[in-house]
């Protein structure tokens, strides 16, 4: 039995990406396999997956097998409803949390104007996507957020260094500010 | 430029779609009564309260309006954009809108900044941080944000444009230890939700009603996949007189909730059949 | 894209066999795809599993993929792994439909006030301690969930009336609770 399809026979029906030494746990001992041997079969693997609906991705907790973007819109109907958009409350709290971790609730909101919407906030601890990695030496010991695994994940991120980076913004003149005084 | 100190500009939410109104019943800002609504400020009043849905808030208001005509943020024209946000809370107020505090926080604070660079120079103390710089800050802290916002947005996601590729493997499980849970921690966790939904003060469910509420998820599973039963073969006598009277309650309470039907047939004494709601659908369908 | 791959990512990330009725379902009327086109991709898709560590079976309800028996042994290994906690949320709902059955999925988000993971409801069918007791008459015919005998049996409960009532739980001290539950 070659190793590559061993994986994934594996992989096609694990729940959750497995990292390579949980992999590496699903053989007994006396089967001799060593870490290296199941790092190159998953090359193999991958290149086995060239015409196939599928590919194999790593993610921060480890490897899984998905479909292809380019299949979306058929696998998309197994589904009535279309996959929920979030709001852009939502993507706004979860992207300062993400390029900003370790945040407290007070920063989000200081930095977005408005109040944080406490459901969000659940909602993103419940699936697992942000967990509260601390707290703040401050007054009350604010909570401070930060992603999990779990959100690298499903965003399909390695670390949190394959976030995009982010336009730097033009640092400010105050004094060269126009002073248009419209109407005055 | 009207009479008002009104300095209107087109202002369409971001999503755009709203229809375009010519007449309409008018409002009066800043004491003075505006016949017509400022041409390039075509915002139907029903519309108004959608028009601030669209909106994250202040500051992305505030960035639309800047954005809107086209200045980098370093060099708004504060006392031009602070009329026109201004001038647009009047506006929202007129129309009763519950404005959130922090809309006319924003507006309280560009107000501030206007009066200030209306002042002389030297006035400005030298300690305090310039509000036009903090007001910088915040907006390009903000917009950042939402590019971050949609950068995320874009990433390729699972169960949106990727799926798991899983293939069925009906192999004998081997037994698989369960996650242990005592009662105890069930209970805190009922009391914790309950905690939440602030219900402690508003209900107070006496021990009767859980075993009403027990029996009525029996008498459901009872009707599961049937036309109708025999109302008796509901009871069981050996339950005694208390557990007649649980049944009966237990009927009477998925009757009010129209989770059951009871029917009887012709004549009188006819017997009673209790049968689930949409069975008969059901039963046609099958 | 060749349509036994289209076939292979559909059959991938379905939860069921899909019939050849079902699977004609997936393709826009504009797609124009025969179902004797469809009956021929799974012919080739067939032929395609060769060397791959599953095959394409027809059921009585449909095709679907699954995993070949020689895979047997090492995909058992997904279920050695040692049970981890039930999360709080898992908590929660469970308590929500003792205490609160017949209940809908919708009613206990009203109470939570965040989404219902179906994941939850999942493990709690499978483990047997809830169950769907109906349908409510309401648009969508929403399920009715309660507990079950082998919920009362795992808790030692000899029916639901042992459950401790609010009134009791009122005021409760956490730290009384274990002596609370043995005067019970």
């Amino acid at each position: 039995m070659k190793l590559a399809t061993i994986l994934q026979a594996i992989l096609l029906t694990a729940d959750k990406p497995l990292s390579l030494e949980q992999l590496e746990g699903y053989f007994a001992p006396e089967e001799h396999i060593a870490r290296s041997a199941i790092r190159s079969a998953l090359q193999e693997l991958q290149g086995s997956c060239d015409g196939q609906s599928f590919e194999l991705v790593e993610t921060a907790s480890g490897f899984r097998l998905q479909t292809r973007v380019a299949f979306q819109s058929w696998v998309q109907r197994h589904h009535e409803e279309k996959p929920s958009k979030y709001s852009r409350a939502f993507l706004e709290t979860l992207a300062l949390i993400a390029w900003r971790q370790p945040i407290t609730r007070a920063e989000i909101e200081e930095i977005r104007g408005v109040a944080v919407n406490a459901s969000i906030i659940k909602t993103l601890l419940e699936r697992d996507w942000v967990r509260v990695i601390g707290h703040k030496e401050l007054p009350g010991r604010p909570e401070m957020l930060g992603t999990t695994r779990q959100f690298l994940d499903y965003f399909n991120l390695k670390s949190l260094d394959d976030l995009p980076s982010l336009a730097e913004m033009k640092g400010l003149d105050v004094d060269q500010l126009p002073l248009v005084l419209a109407g005055a | 430029m009207m009479e008002t100190g009104f300095t209107p500009s087109p202002v369409l939410p971001p999503q755009g779609g709203m229809g375009v109104q010519t007449e309409m019943p008018f409002a009066v800002v800043r004491g003075e009564k505006i016949v017509a609504m400022p041409e390039d400020l075509y915002i139907p009043p029903d519309a108004l309260e959608v028009f601030l849905e669209a909106f994250e808030g202040p500051l992305d208001l505030l960035l639309y309006l800047i954005r809107r005509q086209n200045f980098d943020i370093c060099d708004i024209p504060i006392a031009h954009i602070t009329e026109q946000y201004v001038a647009y809370v009047e506006l929202m107020k007129e129309f009763n809108l519950d404005l959130a505090a922090e809309y006319l926080l924003m507006a309280a604070m560009l107000a501030e900044i206007k009066s200030r660079l209306l002042l002389p120079r030297q006035a400005m103390v030298d300690e305090e941080e310039d509000p036009r710089a903090q007001l910088m800050r915040q907006l390009q802290e903000y917009e950042q944000c939402k590019q971050a916002a949609g950068e995320l947005d874009t990433l390729p996601r699972l169960e949106r444009d990727h799926w798991l590729a899983q293939t069925a493997a009906d192999f004998p499980r081997l037994p698989r230890p369960q996650p242990q849970v005592s009662l105890q921690e069930l209970l805190l966790a009922f009391q914790d939700v309950l905690k939440r939904a602030d219900m402690f003060s508003h209900h107070q469910i006496r021990r009767e009603h859980l075993s009403i509420r027990e029996r009525m998820t029996h008498v459901l599973a009872l009707l599961q996949g049937k036309a109708f039963v025999p109302f008796e073969s509901l009871f069981r006598l050996e339950e005694g007189r208390r557990g007649v009277v649980v049944t009966l309650m237990a009927v009477l309470e998925l009757l009010k909730a129209h989770l059951i039907d009871v029917t009887q047939s012709e004549g009188a004494y006819a017997p009673l059949y209790v049968r689930p709601v949409g069975a008969v659908l059901e039963g046609a369908g099958i």
